[in-house]
């Protein structure tokens, strides 16, 4: 397994000092250092980020885009310089990224577009859209509910029993117009294999959306080279403020879709009878932006580019490589998902025989560890392993192997607690 | 842990419910699902003469929607239906408080248990499941037996 | 004049204690003190809703909703006592506050909602929906939208030349369905006889919607005794953070409209095949909502209350009396809007003959005065008056008399440098 | 206030403008609004041989927008097509340069008073107005000779 990761020894993680950048790290939570392990769900914010806001809405606060006078040009100029940063960060263009409020309205935002006037393609019965069982429901409902406005028919990729997608031929066809899927499961810790999901959709020209909420946070993304159309994530996943999100598109893709919502700043002329609306991004942000949350994106990128995604990979690697053998060793714990490090990310869901994941959450927080039970918003895949929920454990850049110990000795603790043992 | 949401009562409960299978005779039976976590509960009730005669049910799910079921049915059999709702209103308000009621023993006898999940939002829907089948099965008992008597 | 305010004299207002909590009215701009009169736009924020959001981060933040961690349960409940809070500002119950990211999508929200398959009402030819002229773009596109997905038509209520709403017969017909209006207009400062549509919307069973982005920051507001079915507003404008705000409506009637946009939270049971929905509010509320700003907003709401709405109003008409007498008194100066103190707000549009809106505004700018220019989103309303655009003033609690003198001084300034004069 | 936008030379252009009115011949014309300001220009183009031979328009709007299609003109009229396009591209260049670029004054004369402009990203389109309009009418002309010759 070590062989996989690059050498962490000639240039030495400091996750000590990253620590000291979170307040709430040195908190306790039931008289026990807070052990936070629930980073797939929200990670928290440096105070990088936090200052860099505070600093913006303190000197340099306005409305953007459509004042001549100075806080308003200062204001846009920051709001867009963040866009450059949060584009630059996935290897994009400045006009390539549009900001939303969640990776959840990113993804209506297309499915919306996709169905609505104007769109360059057309939908209805006997057209289909592809999605996956491991679909997190941000990622599935809007297409669910797509289809229901168009009548067109939702096909998905099963799961394997070890947690992978299973390509089954005949799922993608000549029908297919969208292929909807997600980067790296935020219950499984799957990362699916992206290229030959491209490769599949662009044989039948179907475009291809990817929901990036656990990819972009956690692996160095080029977002050009990946070949895909269009690509969704979430500020709050990654050390930034709630209500920011992206979706990325080319320029021109993006240009050629209808809008989704109306108002101020995506239009062109607005008259009573009509209206034309400008190009992407502005098309694409009605009303006023979540501006100091882009700049508090922007810092989180930033600082994240300061360590370094291929390091924070790395470390979350050797992390979840403990945690993966750790369990194995407890009797009575089982895996929903890849119990290998191979194309799998930090998040990884478990179950113990006799315990409810409620009652393992609930126990292993009344010892200080903060971890996540239930269907993780991804239901689909609770039924397919056959379990109501699972329990399950992410770190990120600020965890320590110390932290991955304690909650192997807190399942331990779960099972004498509930008797299981 | 003193502090513990898992009270001696709670567990005992979990590990000896009481009540539990389904029985006959009963007049409703409902199946509830708590959607966020997969509890289920199916609980059947029988009611005469306006007294709840018996609550059996089945269900999977945590400790705390396992073990409130369990108290429940100690609470509500063998008593008339308007006592048995006024419990489960009592339950209800003390699981809605936020931590900040006192429980009444008398009237929630083991139920006060259950004081301190009132401060744990999300398991609030977990400790009312199994109350919340009991109210509806016997709303529609009740309805029943109206309809065969008229 | 001053028979319309409350006696100031008695409870001082103390405009320099509030000015203190904001930390950009002491910066300068081009050399001189800042004078910001562009509320309407956005408005600052104190540091008391800077400070809860920072608390609120760096010891409590999680995810809400979804876990029974210690961290997860204390966000959850800051984040629903914020919705109580802001419930009880406007006079409402807890669960009939929505939290989107800005009034715009609060009124996407509706107009697609409606649209949506299983709305309680069906839109097609025939139908009608009825807006004003004097909408923002953000409470007219999206109505252009609905209209041109559902074939429904777009009818509105024309405006008089002194700025008001013409309540013209045969525009809310047996056809009508939907009543979209605002309840100030930003651009005219005209606070519209809502009770008068609201009868009229009634007459007919259409149901109102209000944009009340302008009225909710200025006067105090009981929303349950104004009769309409759905109102919204943001919070960037009364002090709240960017990212934040609210569609209010009676739960029964929020639960009975179809979703808006589909993912996690807002589902009750997930299948591949379909899903069904959780009730309001959390139906409208899918993907992680913007937890810290709801908490700012929060925030913003105890600070208002704690000044009062009604001394805030109080303080503001004098300020737009003083306005509104200086500019009848500058030559060449037209106000665009009610020239009166009656039913209007602080928002000031005027044109200075023979120089650009533009020109206005930047030189207002050079001597450290911030006022928007443009159409301000309500491009037909220039229409309606025959100008490109505006100059608009807007003051807020925090503004001072000597600011308004200091604008009055600085539009003689932009007549003699343009020579106008 | 030696750090105004409003340098003198912007002021003189736009109290005199150079080239205004619309004229004949011409081979093509267009119509530019911007729509957040509502500023407009109508823009007549005459080429020939390759050169500029005239540029003339009309249109209402603030000092930049005015002031800078005066200078545009200047810039344009008389010289061969390629070299106006490059003094376009250059203008362009230094509104989007965001106050960093030293503007040329050899390639560009009054239009280096636009300099500050770029530093207004809200302005930098009204100082544009007149130069887009320009080059489109000229690529219509362009494409309109060409037709007639083939
Ligand atoms: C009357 C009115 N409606 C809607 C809006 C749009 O608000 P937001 O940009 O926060 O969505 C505004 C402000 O821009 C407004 O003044
Ligand atoms: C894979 C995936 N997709 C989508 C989401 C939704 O993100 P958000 O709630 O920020 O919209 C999440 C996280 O909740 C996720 O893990």
């Amino acid at each position: 397994m070590t062989t996989l990761l690059p050498d962490l020894t000639t240039t030495p993680y400091d996750v000590e000092a990253i620590r000291r950048d979170f307040a709430v790290l040195s908190r306790e939570v039931n008289g026990r250092p807070l052990v936070y392990l629930d980073n797939a769900s929200s990670t928290h914010k440096p105070r990088q980020v936090l200052d860099a806001e505070r600093a913006f809405v303190e000197q340099h606060y306005s409305n953007v885009h459509r004042g001549v006078h100075t806080l308003s040009q200062e204001a846009t100029a920051a709001y867009e310089a963040a866009r450059a940063t949060v584009a630059a960060f996935i290897g994009a263009q400045h006009d390539e990224v549009v900001f939303t409020k969640n990776v959840t309205e990113s993804l209506n935002l297309v499915a919306y577009s996709l169905g609505n006037p104007g769109s360059p393609m057309t939908l209805g019965h006997g057209d289909e859209i592809v999605v996956t069982e491991m679909e997190h429901h941000s990622n599935l409902v809007p297409w669910q509910m797509l289809c229901e406005r168009t009548g067109a028919t939702l096909k998905w990729f099963g799961l394997t029993d070890d947690g992978r997608l299973d390509l089954a031929d005949g799922v993608i066809t000549e029908r297919t117009k969208v292929v909807a899927f997600v980067h790296q499961s935020n219950l499984l810790g799957t990362v699916n294999p992206l290229p030959e999901l491209v490769r599949m959709a662009k044989a039948v020209g179907a475009l291809t959306v990817v929901d990036a909420a656990q990819s972009v946070p956690h692996m160095p993304i080029d977002v050009a080279a990946l070949g895909v159309d269009l690509f969704a994530f979430t500020g709050h996943k990654m050390l930034g403020p709630t209500g920011v999100g992206v979706l990325w598109g080319r320029n021109e893709l993006l240009s050629s879709l209808p809008p989704f919502m109306g108002g101020g700043s995506m239009i062109e002329v607005v008259e009573m009878a009509g209206s034309t609306y400008a190009p992407a991004p502005e098309r694409f942000e009605a009303g006023t932006p979540a501006i100091s949350q882009a700049i508090g994106l922007a810092a989180a990128c930033d600082y994240l580019g300061a360590i370094g995604l291929d390091r924070i990979a790395a470390h979350e690697a050797a992390l979840t490589a403990t945690l993966l053998d750790g369990l194995r060793r407890i009797s009575g714990v089982r895996v929903i998902g890849p119990d290998s490090m191979e194309s799998r990310g930090s998040a990884v869901s478990f179950v113990v025989d006799g315990v409810h994941p409620h009652d393992v959450g609930q126990t292993l927080d009344e010892i200080g560890i903060a971890v996540r039970v239930g269907h993780h918003c991804a239901a689909p895949v609770c039924k397919r392993y056959g379990v109501p929920a699972t329990t399950r454990a992410s770190s990120y850049a600020y965890n320590t192997e110390a932290e991955i110990d304690t909650l192997l000795d807190g399942i331990e603790h779960v099972k004498r607690f509930w008797g299981v043992s | 842990m003193s502090e513990s949401l898992y009270q001696e009562i709670i567990l005992d409960h979990y590990r000896n419910p009481h009540h539990k299978g389904l029985r006959e005779p009963f007049e409703a039976e409902v199946h509830h699902v708590n959607p966020t976590c997969g509890d289920e509960v199916t609980v059947r009730v029988h009611v005469a003469d306006g007294v709840v005669k018996d609550v059996s049910y089945d269900g999977v799910g945590c400790s705390i929607s396992q073990a409130s079921t369990s108290v429940m049915t100690d609470l509500v059999i063998g008593r008339p239906v308007d006592e048995a709702m006024s419990k489960a209103d009592a339950f209800l308000e003390l699981m809605q408080s936020k931590g900040t009621l006192e429980p009444d023993e008398d009237a929630l006898e083991d139920g006060i248990a259950f004081a301190g999940v009132s401060r744990y939002p999300a398991r609030v829907k977990c400790a009312l499941l199994g109350w919340m089948a009991w109210k509806d099965a016997t709303a529609q008992a009740l309805a029943a037996t109206e309809k065969e008597a008229s």
